[in-house]
């Protein structure tokens, strides 16, 4: 038997259910000198704005046990320029294209929104959640009110699917999933990162100088697994699960909490070739267990 | 190409109290590296994130690194054996520009190593090598096998010249007949060493470090703000450099 | 110079700065044979409630990266076997005693805050952040207003300090942290554990018999460090840190981002004299830095 | 006493597939051990919890554990060799009760080493071992000489008699004079072998499994369900057990 790996998402076709993380993989240039990036199910790009963004001060990372803080704070070249720059390049690939956007204001988001239906990339992905930047970002992630407003919009200048990215760091992430949906998302994505910090004791400073970073990797992966599932219990749009998944193991427990698909991020800066090792990792799983879609896995968990 | 390689350690020598060259077999990575560039190793499985090392020398199918022990990544470095495996992802970034006569290199404490590579390579004119005291200095002898003339300094005097690298790195340019300054080293002292580049009008390249992701250029943690055109720019050491042109960096 | 490691908590004087963490000493019973427990600054006991409780059914523990889940559900012999079976054997001791309790309902809460001040406890620790219990726990910990309500309610029946512990779960733990101080309460700990889960993919089943459960250790550490941080700036009474430390430099990031104690859980399943090296680690930095009071050390971080 | 002791891996045998016997050299340990009783072992940097195995031998300061990969821990465990170092704490539990004459003990799969140093230290009457099939049989020969009879039953028929323990239990309980059951393996056999005793009206001890946390005592996460004087009680299986009265057990 060959596992099929392929599926629908948010009414998108999708050669595998292994995309990689927003912020983890550029425009998609450095990684492609490891790997075809026609392997990949789907590429999230980096977090774009409306204007050209440098990001964060440096230091921007701090490791952790198992996991790593980043307080990037969006540096990108702005929308345009990605729709100019980026994007014809990441065309020439038979993968899907998903933008992760984050605005200032609830209007910004809509003009990205509209520039990218325009541009036609598969999908947009509304970061809500982005911990390292003052305005935009988390604010509106952590009310189900904000997070249904900008969804709507955001929903009413889009001419294609539309994903939104939740944050870990709230009291009832299925309350805010549930918000989302009722507002017309078309599919979730999570978790973001969780918002932490470290310290030099010997200089009595923070690693970062943003102070505080967002938490990512295998650390962080029992808290992303049960949102994943909490939030599949709640909704009925698709879910893209990701937080610390390095392995296909990871993976296949990801889609079993009820994931529709899997985002590979931190797991690449120890392994360029983790995204591969982890679809091969899921189709493994799926021909032993005589599982002939990847469809038939998503949400097959048994809970006592 | 840049890759994922498992190198077979050939040896470890301990050159200090706290500094280790390993030499490494591996014909890839041996033949792929230049003076400048570095290289990412996974340090255990304690440890998430890979350790960027500077390349001190490519030769013969062997690529040595040379590390000071400062934490736990490097701690566990120091620790392999001729025979232990590493996980290496290199040759990373991009490293000197070699198109000049008579170079001079200049290095500082563990930035020194990567300078033995571009000196070799260049057949540089001048070597000015900052320690903080004679215990801590390094692969002087090298040196001296590959460059016209050895300049060592140290901190406390104990060794060479008593001060910093500006000294020997002056005369030198007073001197005149050197056409290109290659520095690495702690920052204070690059922005040392480009600031009297700029005064002799010699052009200066320096190897900048900064705390890495990916190492390949692509979670843009590692940025450094430049100047390109008049116009601020944040760039990528581990892709961009970790070599920038001197004036070109915002100190 | 030798470093002094006393201090005044709450109202309370502590010999060192380390305590032991709620449910992961017991009541000192089985660690009492390992060392001596005078050593300890104070003895954070198991969690009590009215009623004796057989806590949830196993498996009750999952390894996560860098980290553990637990769902041990709050087994305890009740609040009055506690005072009559335990609290004499842990008085022979040089050491503070922290009673930990969780109600179902604010009035069990007070019932256990006078029975436990008359039998001269040291201190109360108001669970209101149990992630592995229906009622009561966490219910508590997520809104300010019931935050408060439990935290004033105590105050009135309690006679010796009272600390209120505080959940991670939360959208802003320095609003909560802000209620309960205003409510009364003397001093804060946290953090609690993370809600997370673990799935076994061979058969589909969690890994926990209670599908979800709290993570602790390491993983956890730079959450609770930004935590202790945002919740020192925001209240004046003083904080017992705790979040996945285990070793001396551990526990001074934790103290200079703002804790004035610190506590040590889950680094005993790795090494049962975690707590004692973790106090020689705290001791050796402080006289390698020249720091002469613990005190001097809290709060010392400088943020960018 | 317990204590976390640094035992020095003597050699590591591999026994079938997947199965290891360790011998740890630790006067301390080899001394303090009693039949039944575990060791909780540190498996490498990577894994948080230390693992329990059960002991199989103590002796002139050797301790033995055989243990079966089944993840990461117990691979890494098996992947020691002579002269590493382990971080054990132990000995840990309540183990057998041997105060009976005329002791029949029953080992099932990875059950089987502990029953092996049960069974030396009561010069057990007789053993009874279940396995998959003939390649997963271990420890046959040293039960065969400390045990006057020893009875290997498998799944597949492959070596000694085709079934599991039942069998032979039933049959040895039958003809009498026994006084005593002792169980180590897989819960139903454990259940089995409690319920054949009982039909026989001998006492039987079992050794029962949990995912474990501290392994002293604690945290309670080894909890299991077992009945004290009509009542239901909440045990610790790594400080009240691991092997308690089979009637006292909730299956
Ligand atoms: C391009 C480049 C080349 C380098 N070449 C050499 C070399 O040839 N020899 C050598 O000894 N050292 C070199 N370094 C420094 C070396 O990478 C650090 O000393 C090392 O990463 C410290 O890791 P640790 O685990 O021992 O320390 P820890 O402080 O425990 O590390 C914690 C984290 O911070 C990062 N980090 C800490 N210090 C540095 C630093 N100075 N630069 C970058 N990241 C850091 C680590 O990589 C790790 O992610 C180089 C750094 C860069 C950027
Ligand atoms: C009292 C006792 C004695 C034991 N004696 C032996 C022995 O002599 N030889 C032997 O091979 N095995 C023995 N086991 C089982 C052994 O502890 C597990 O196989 C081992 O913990 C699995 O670890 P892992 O990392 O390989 O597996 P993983 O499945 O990766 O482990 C994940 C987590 O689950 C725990 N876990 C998984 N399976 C078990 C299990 N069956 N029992 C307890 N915890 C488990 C692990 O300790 C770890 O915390 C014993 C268990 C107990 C409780
Ligand atoms: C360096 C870095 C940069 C990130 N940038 C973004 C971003 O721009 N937009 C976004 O939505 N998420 C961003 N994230 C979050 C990831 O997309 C992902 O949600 C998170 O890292 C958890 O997955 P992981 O553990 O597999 O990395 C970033 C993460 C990292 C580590
Ligand atoms: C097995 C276990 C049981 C726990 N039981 C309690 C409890 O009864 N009451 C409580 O307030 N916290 C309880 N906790 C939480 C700890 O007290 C502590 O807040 C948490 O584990 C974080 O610290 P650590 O990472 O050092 O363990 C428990 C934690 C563990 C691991
Ligand atoms: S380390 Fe990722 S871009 Fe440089
Ligand atoms: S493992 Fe902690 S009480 Fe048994």
């Amino acid at each position: 038997m060959t596992a099929d790996l392929s599926l629908i998402f948010a009414g998108v076709k999708f050669k595998t259910p292994v995309v990689v993380a927003s912020g983890t993989f550029g425009f998609g240039r450095e990684y492609g000198e490891y790997f075809d990036l026609n392997d990949l199910g789907g590429i999230c790009v980096k977090g774009l704005t409306v204007k050209e963004r440098p990001g964060n001060p440096p230091p921007r990372i701090a490791e952790t046990p198992m996991g790593i803080l980043n307080s990037v704070g969006l540096q990108n070249p702005g929308v345009d320029a990605f729709i100019s720059g980026e994007l014809p390049n990441l065309r020439r690939f038979d993968t899907n294209i998903i933008a992760n956007i984050s605005g200032n204001t609830v209007e910004e988001y809509c003009e990205m929104a509209e520039k990218l239906s325009s541009a036609k990339v598969d999908l947009i992905e509304v970061n809500i959640s982005c911990p390292n930047v003052k305005a935009g970002g988390l604010a509106f992630g952590t009310s189900c009110q904000s997070a249904a407003l900008v969804t709507r919009e955001v929903k009413k200048h889009a001419a294609v699917p539309v994903m939104v990215k939740l944050s870990p760091n709230v009291t009832d992430i299925a309350e805010i999933a549930r918000a989302v949906e009722e507002a017309g998302a078309d599919a979730l994505s999570l978790i973001n990162t969780l918002l932490g910090m470290r310290l030099n004791i010997e200089t009595f400073r923070p690693v970062l100088r943003n102070n505080t970073g967002g938490l990512s990797g295998p650390a962080v992966f029992p808290v992303a697994l049960r949102m994943v599932w909490q939030v599949a219990n709640a909704v009925s749009i698709p879910i893209l699960g990701m937080g610390g998944i390095s392995t296909g193991a990871d993976a296949v427990e990801m889609l079993i909490a009820g994931a529709d698909m899997v985002s590979v991020g931190t797991a690449l800066f120890a392994d360029p070739y983790a995204p591969l090792s982890v679809t091969r990792g899921i189709k493994a799983f799926m021909e032993r267990k005589n599982i002939k879609s990847v469809t038939d896995l998503t949400g097959r968990i048994l809970p006592y | 190409m840049p890759e994922t390689y498992l190198p077979t350690v050939l040896d470890n020598r301990r050159l200090t109290e706290t500094v280790h060259a390993l030499r490494l077999q591996s014909a890839e990575l041996a033949r792929a590296a230049r003076p400048g560039q570095f290289v990412h190793i996974k340090c255990g499985e304690g440890n998430l994130l890979r350790r960027p090392v500077s390349i001190c020398r490519a030769e013969d199918g062997v690529l040595t690194v040379v590390l000071e022990v400062r934490g736990e990544g490097t701690r566990w470095l120091s620790q392999r054996r001729a025979g232990d495996m590493l996980d290496v992802l290199g040759p990373l970034g991009r490293g000197f520009d070699l198109s000049h006569k008579n170079i001079i290199v200049v290095g500082g404490g563990i930035g020194v190593p990567p300078m033995l590579f571009a000196a070799r390579a260049a057949g540089a004119k001048a070597a000015v090598l900052g320690f903080r005291s004679r215990e801590n200095a390094i692969l002087a002898e090298e040196f001296r096998d590959v460059c016209e003339a050895v300049y060592i300094t140290t901190d406390d005097g104990s060794l060479g010249e008593h001060g910093t690298v500006a000294g020997p790195l002056e005369r030198l340019l007073r001197e005149g007949g050197c056409s290109a300054v290659l520095a690495c080293g702690p920052r204070p002292m690059l922005q040392a060493a480009a600031a009297l580049a700029e005064t002799y009008k010699v052009p200066c390249q320096v190897s900048l470090e900064e705390r890495m992701g990916c190492g390949v250029g692509a979670c843009l943690v590692c940025a450094c703000k430049t100047v390109v055109d008049g116009k601020e720019k944040m760039r990528r050491v581990c892709k961009d450099g970790p070599v920038f042109p001197a004036e070109e960096v915002v100190w």
